[in-house]
């Protein structure tokens, strides 16, 4: 009777030491891997967020650019135009 | 409740009050960045982020894609420590 | 293409197909005028054609001596302004 009890309580043991493995596998894997998940979305959010910054102050930059190169050759055309015509005015 | 649900919630309470559950869980938590785990599942994270797409990816769609995965790769070399630590716990607290 | 080539090319896209482009140039050329900047730039061309003599300046020539002073000019207020304004545009607009 000694020895039955004896390998019941052991084989208890043995299968508790497994089931309390798995178990603190599973919790301490399901608690890393959602901090993981949670951690890489967020930093690809922050990297898209730069990353549409950085495009966007390009964006900008390009478009001031456009502007500037079209206005000051107006700009100049006329000033050029109205500085013959002053002169023209003035031969005759 | 029986014999063997009282032994069992006898030892999850000793576990939990002497701290080595929490101790237990650091212990793997240690091993499973030292292996390499966490970093293959941060990798495996960025695979699923950018083959789906930032935007059409919740945390919780990521957790449920990469957990069967993540339970898979636990080293058994680690699982096996840490049965042992268990083992030995048990033994050290034979009255329980 | 590469990924910024895209996500500018798609931003560019987004002004232009809602007009915001033309719009922004505009308020661009409005505050130009509004902080001196067009009046400076009459007044730096003309030192210019009157340093060179008007006989020996070129369209050409006058643009490529000025064009410096004339991204210079500009207001960092303006910029700022005119980024903000784009930003604003994207959150309000674009799926990027």
């Amino acid at each position: 009777e000694e020895a039955r009890r004896k390998k019941e309580h052991e084989d208890f043991l043995r299968e508790f030491s497994f089931s309390l493995t798995k178990q603190i596998v599973y919790e301490v894997v399901d608690e890393s891997i959602q901090k993981t998940a949670a951690g890489e979305i967020q930093a690809a959010l922050n990297e898209k967020a730069e990353h549409l910054a950085k495009c966007t102050e390009w964006v900008c930059s390009s478009l001031i650019e456009e502007t500037l190169n079209a206005d000051i050759a107006v700009l100049v055309e006329d000033i050029l135009e109205n500085e013959l015509q002053l002169i023209q005015k003035y031969i005759k | 409740m029986n014999k063997d649900s009282q032994m069992r919630a006898a030892i999850n309470q000793k576990l939990i009050e002497m701290g080595e559950r929490e101790r237990l869980k650091e212990l793997l938590r240690t091993k499973l960045v030292e292996c390499g785990w966490k970093d293959q599942m941060k990798a495996h994270c960025k695979d699923v982020i950018r083959e789906k797409g930032l935007e059409h990816v919740t945390v919780e769609d990521l957790v449920t894609e990469v957990t069967p995965k993540g339970r898979a790769l636990v080293p058994d070399s680690v699982k096996k420590e840490l049965l042992q630590r268990i083992r030995a716990f048990l033994a050290q607290h034979a009255t329980l």
